[in-house]
């Protein structure tokens, strides 16, 4: 079952393209990383693909309902103890246990500290967490493994093979190895937008004043 | 939905006296009045209505610039834009915690402030029948601002600057009710005017509120 | 044997609860009894009537409220200074009683001007610099709550007391420039007894006494509660350590 | 027993209840917190089976 | 030290008109106590002195809050710390920075708003001369606060409540300076006064602040 | 020639030590790895030898203001282009030209962008530039390559082997691969503090009320 599939879809930032012609679909079951050098438009796709932000062009489908993002930063409130802030995002989703979640991500012994007290790496594994709260079958990550130690790594690739087991679907970006060798990887970099002139795609929302 | 709010809650009160920290403000505010003005009693019954809506106008002003900045900073208003909950809820939600943490208070406190101000006998119930009126409507103005200025480094001025004009026909009508309810005169027409804003303002404003944050996050 | 001893917080609780029942005692006779006579046995004075006899709250609440504050910055110093931590742990306990004492002497003297004045409240030098006190009271205990580490919150709200010290002074001379005022002038030196007749004057020693002892009492009490959640939380760190 | 107070008994009253009722509240609510502290750390302190100061 | 100081300037002017915003600000101040005071030109000539410091005052306090936030949050302040320059050195400038973005703009344009709000003739060379010799004070006082504050969520309402009561001698003097200018009565005392609270100020308080932040970070 | 010795250290946070009994130096020349689990006091370690912290135990030793540290926030001015940024880090340390340091982390075509509209490796690419600026002789850093692709990796490698060569010292806190195989590698796990009955250091603040 095809949980997210995207057509000839161009992304924009700062009103400019950065990326176009991007057609890929991912199935349940499946993983995919994204992988590309550093400015390419990773975030920005992923930011599109979450409804942050509208696509230049293209179409992009997938269930209602049906995705889980996590950025760069974490959403982490820095007062609220580990519990109390996954307990917010499982009210929130709707879900109901958040049991399964500390054990998976290794947070047992933190349960009660404020999130401010936590280390760079203990910061990401609750983020991390917080997906599997979310019940939702497709995740969308940007980088999901900065700062994490090979332990939490394997941890988080643990975590996401037993959602892919689940039937549910991955998409990934990153600069390291996350792990999952069976994850498929696309490679951002031929899909750079060009300028018009070029035959890119023109209509980004300057354009008309060029 | 109700998980939001008692996180807001909770998060105010867990930085540090959520709901004192208003009071403190507006008692301050009504403390600096006299020193600026001079101690006589005259002027400042005189006044009072209006420094005391002032006061909690800018009680409610200062507290203002962080309602959506920390989630934003941290990424949180990404998530919860991305999360099944409608954006007009959290944004009305936003302004419920930020009334009982700030409003509310005020409303209470407000009789106490009056006697420093010597604010007249018959105008006391006036007063708090107005501050309950109005100060809704300041919260969500004020939710409003916040998020046209959310991601805005050193939003704070540029918030109070959007936000205070849109005040002016609460305080108006909020300062018209205690003074006309002090001197005895018909106060329907304040009265109404007031509840009017009011009601509207929360219609109408979360819609507004929300459309601009999802401007701002794109 | 030197008084630093006390700092540490093993000797203190130690000295501290075999001083409570003894100091709590004390407390309580002083009170009831310096309480009792003043309302019921003290005559009507000339310039006063009866109100003469609010005397008996007010004014050891007014000087108890000045005094906590310095016992404060004196603590604080000794923290800043010798690190010691119940000085600092004592100086967090003592904010709390030093607000209510304040909120006391504003609510008597509002009460009292009342009748006097004609006013439950005027811009009167003394009374606007205790509003001001009150609003300083409130700020050091606001950011005692808002920092976490205790460490951090010891070493800021030190600093604090010591800039606010001196600009509760300065406001205090401020504002005597600003406004006359109504208030009554210093009658209760030692040197000037005759300003104060013995009817009135023993009673009220006593009930200074009595908000002395009810203030160490206390102080005594919420120093102990905080070392234990200082221990508290050593131990629950300690657990999460091992 | 009550003494005669005049006219001003309400202001005598009304400040001696002004002073009593914030001074029991501050008493209440000390022992109160007092009494919270102490009971955490004694569990703590049989969780860690420890025991001192 | 001046590169830190051009880089304040340089940041308040991108952050969308770091000077015009404190000017904005303490004229929908001066606007709104006519509302909420009523428009009677006589007891707005008497209560300008003090309503002019008053919205200085606040202007200032509403800038505030960011002084060292946005430093702190983006890791600015540890690299500043650990850098060849003294943090009483940064510290001073933080306070320039401020004053010149804030203060200085007020004590130009209050004559304006005096016009708004009927000041007497004989008071505005006085206006001038208070708001020239205490906003410094406000600014250093103000730095103090926000180096109290810095790395607490929410610190604006709680700064604001340290930082007020800081105030009270400046505002006293600086609306009594006023006042006595305009009826013309000696003016020796509250003149002596606030320009020696301002230089106690500047002298004495930066080393306050750099100790609160230096504690701050550890 | 030794630009850095420590000896017998330890650290706290939070009011309780985390490591103990850390002694190492670090030579001209040379350049050294830590590593250890998330969480085990990697950057509370470099928070201390940055003076940012007072430590617990032990001695910090090194010639006066040769220090530069970069932690996981990059003190970015989100307005300011970077340029600015580097500029003014440049006059802040005395030194002149910010015009090597833009070539050696390849931000040539970025100079007019304000950092607000830079991708993450961007950033942290100027972060690293800013180090470049300081020109002091030992680099403290925290994880300095997070977000960062393959090409700017070896960017930064370069970097560090072009500051060591000229008798610069680097003390680096990672996870992953910073592409310096000949970095000497410390590994924390073994210096984490023990519980004083375990016969760990005792004088922690709150020690006093154990
Ligand atoms: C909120 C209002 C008031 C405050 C904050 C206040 C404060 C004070 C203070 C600080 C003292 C000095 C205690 C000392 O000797 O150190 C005092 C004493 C006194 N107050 Fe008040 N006061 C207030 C209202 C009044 C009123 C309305 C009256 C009566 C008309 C009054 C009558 C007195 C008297 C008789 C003393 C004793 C004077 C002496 O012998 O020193 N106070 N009050
Ligand atoms: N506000 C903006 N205005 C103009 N350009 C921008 C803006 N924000 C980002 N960009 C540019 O858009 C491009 C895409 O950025 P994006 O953050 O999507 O990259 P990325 O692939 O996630 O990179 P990284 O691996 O470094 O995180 C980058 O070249 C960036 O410089
Ligand atoms: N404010 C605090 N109070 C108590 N404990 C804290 C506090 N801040 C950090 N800690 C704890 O101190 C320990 C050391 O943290 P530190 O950030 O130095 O780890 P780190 O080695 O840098 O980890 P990472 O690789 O995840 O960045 C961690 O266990 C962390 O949970
Ligand atoms: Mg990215
Ligand atoms: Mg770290």
């Amino acid at each position: 079952m095809t949980m997210l599939s995207v057509d000839n879809l161009a992304v924009t930032r700062g009103g400019l393209a950065v990326l176009e012609g991007l057609s890929f679909g991912l199935d349940a079951g499946h993983a995919l990383v994204l992988r590309g050098p550093n400015g390419i438009g990773k975030t920005t796709l992923l930011r599109t693909l979450a409804g942050l932000q509208p696509a230049l062009h293209g179409s992009i489908s997938m269930p209602p309902e049906s995705m889980a993002y996590a950025g760069h930063s974490d959403g982490l409130k820095s007062t609220l103890t580990v519990t109390e802030n996954l307990d917010f995002w499982a009210s929130v989703y709707g879900t109901d246990s958040i049991e399964g979640a500390l054990d998976r991500m290794n947070l047992r012994g933190l349960t009660e500290r404020p999130a401010m007290s936590l280390s760079a790496g203990q910061k990401r594994r609750l983020g991390l967490a917080r997906l599997l709260v979310t019940g939702r079958p497709v995740w969308v990550l940007d980088e999901p493994t900065v700062s994490l130690d090979a332990a939490s790594v394997a941890l988080f690739a643990d975590a996401v093979r037993a959602h892919l087991a689940q039937g549910g679907a991955a998409l990934m970006a990153t600069h390291i190895d996350l792990g999952i060798p069976e994850a498929a990887i696309l490679d951002l970099a031929p899909f750079k937008a060009k300028p018009p002139e070029q035959g890119g795609i023109s209509g980004a929302f300057d354009e008309a004043f060029i | 939905m109700l998980a939001l709010l008692s996180r807001d809650l909770k998060l105010a009160i867990r930085a540090g006296g959520g709901f004192g920290l208003g009071l403190a403000f507006f008692l301050i505010v009504v403390t600096l009045v006299p020193f600026g003005v001079g101690p006589e009693g005259g002027i400042l019954a005189r006044i009072a209505p209006g420094i005391l809506w002032l006061g909690s106008l800018l009680a409610c002003l200062l507290s203002l610039d962080r309602i959506f900045a920390l989630d934003f900073e941290d990424g949180s208003l990404d998530l919860l834009a991305t999360a099944p909950v409608p954006l007009e809820g959290v944004v009305t939600m936003k302004a419920l915690a930020h009334w009982i943490t700030t409003g509310l208070p005020l409303v209470v406190a407000a009789p106490v402030f009056g006697v420093l101000l010597h604010l007249e006998g018959a105008a006391y119930q006036w007063l708090v029948i107005s501050l309950l009126l109005g100060t809704p409507a300041l919260s969500v103005l004020g939710t409003f601002g916040a998020a046209l200025t959310v991601g805005l480094k050193r939003g704070g001025l540029l918030l109070s600057l959007l936000v205070l004009p849109l005040y002016v026909p609460t305080l108006i009508f909020g300062a018209e009710l205690i003074r006309r309810g002090a001197e005895g005169m018909a106060t329907q027409v304040p009265l109404l005017m007031l509840g009017g804003i009011t009601t509207a303002v929360i219609a109408v404003v979360p819609f507004a509120s929300a459309a601009a944050i999802r401007v701002n996050l794109r | 044997m030197s008084i630093w001893e006390y700092a540490n917080p093993v000797k203190f609780m130690k000295t501290s609860s075999m001083l409570l029942p003894w100091v709590t005692g004390l407390t309580v006779i002083c009170l009831v009894v310096g309480l009792i006579w003043g309302f019921f046995f003290t005559p009507e004075a000339t310039n006063f009537g009866s109100t003469v006899k609010v005397i008996y709250v007010h004014v050891p609440s007014a000087m108890m409220a000045i005094n906590i504050w310095v016992m404060m910055l004196v603590t604080s110093l000794i923290w800043l200074i010798r690190r010691h931590h119940v000085s600092a742990l004592a100086a967090k306990a003592a904010a709390p009683i030093g607000m209510v004492m304040t909120l006391i002497a504003l609510i008597t003297g509002a009460v009292w001007g009342q009748p006097m004045w004609g006013t439950w409240w005027e811009w009167d030098p003394r009374l606007t610099s205790f509003l001001i006190l009150f609003l300083f009271y409130l700020g050091y205990m606001a950011l005692w709550e808002a920092i976490d580490n205790p460490d951090t919150a010891a070493d800021l709200t030190g600093v604090l007391c010591l800039v606010g010290s001196v600009f509760a002074l300065l406001s205090r001379y401020a504002v005597n420039f600003w406004n006359q005022g109504l208030h009554q002038g210093a009658t209760l030196s030692l040197d000037k007894e005759e300003n104060i007749s013995d009817v009135y004057w023993f009673p009220l020693l006593i009930c200074l006494a009595g908000f002395v002892l009810l203030f160490v009492t206390l102080l005594l009490l919420r120093t102990r509660t905080e070392i234990r959640a200082r221990r508290l939380k050593a131990l629950e760190q300690r657990e999460r350590m091992a | 027993m009550m003494p005669e107070l005049g006219k001003y008994a309400a202001t005598v009253i009304l400040s001696y209840i002004g002073t009593i009722l914030p001074l029991v509240l501050l008493t209440v609510w000390t022992l109160w917190k007092g009494a919270k502290t102490r009971r955490a750390l004694e569990l703590q302190e049989e969780r860690m089976g420890r025991k001192n100061g």
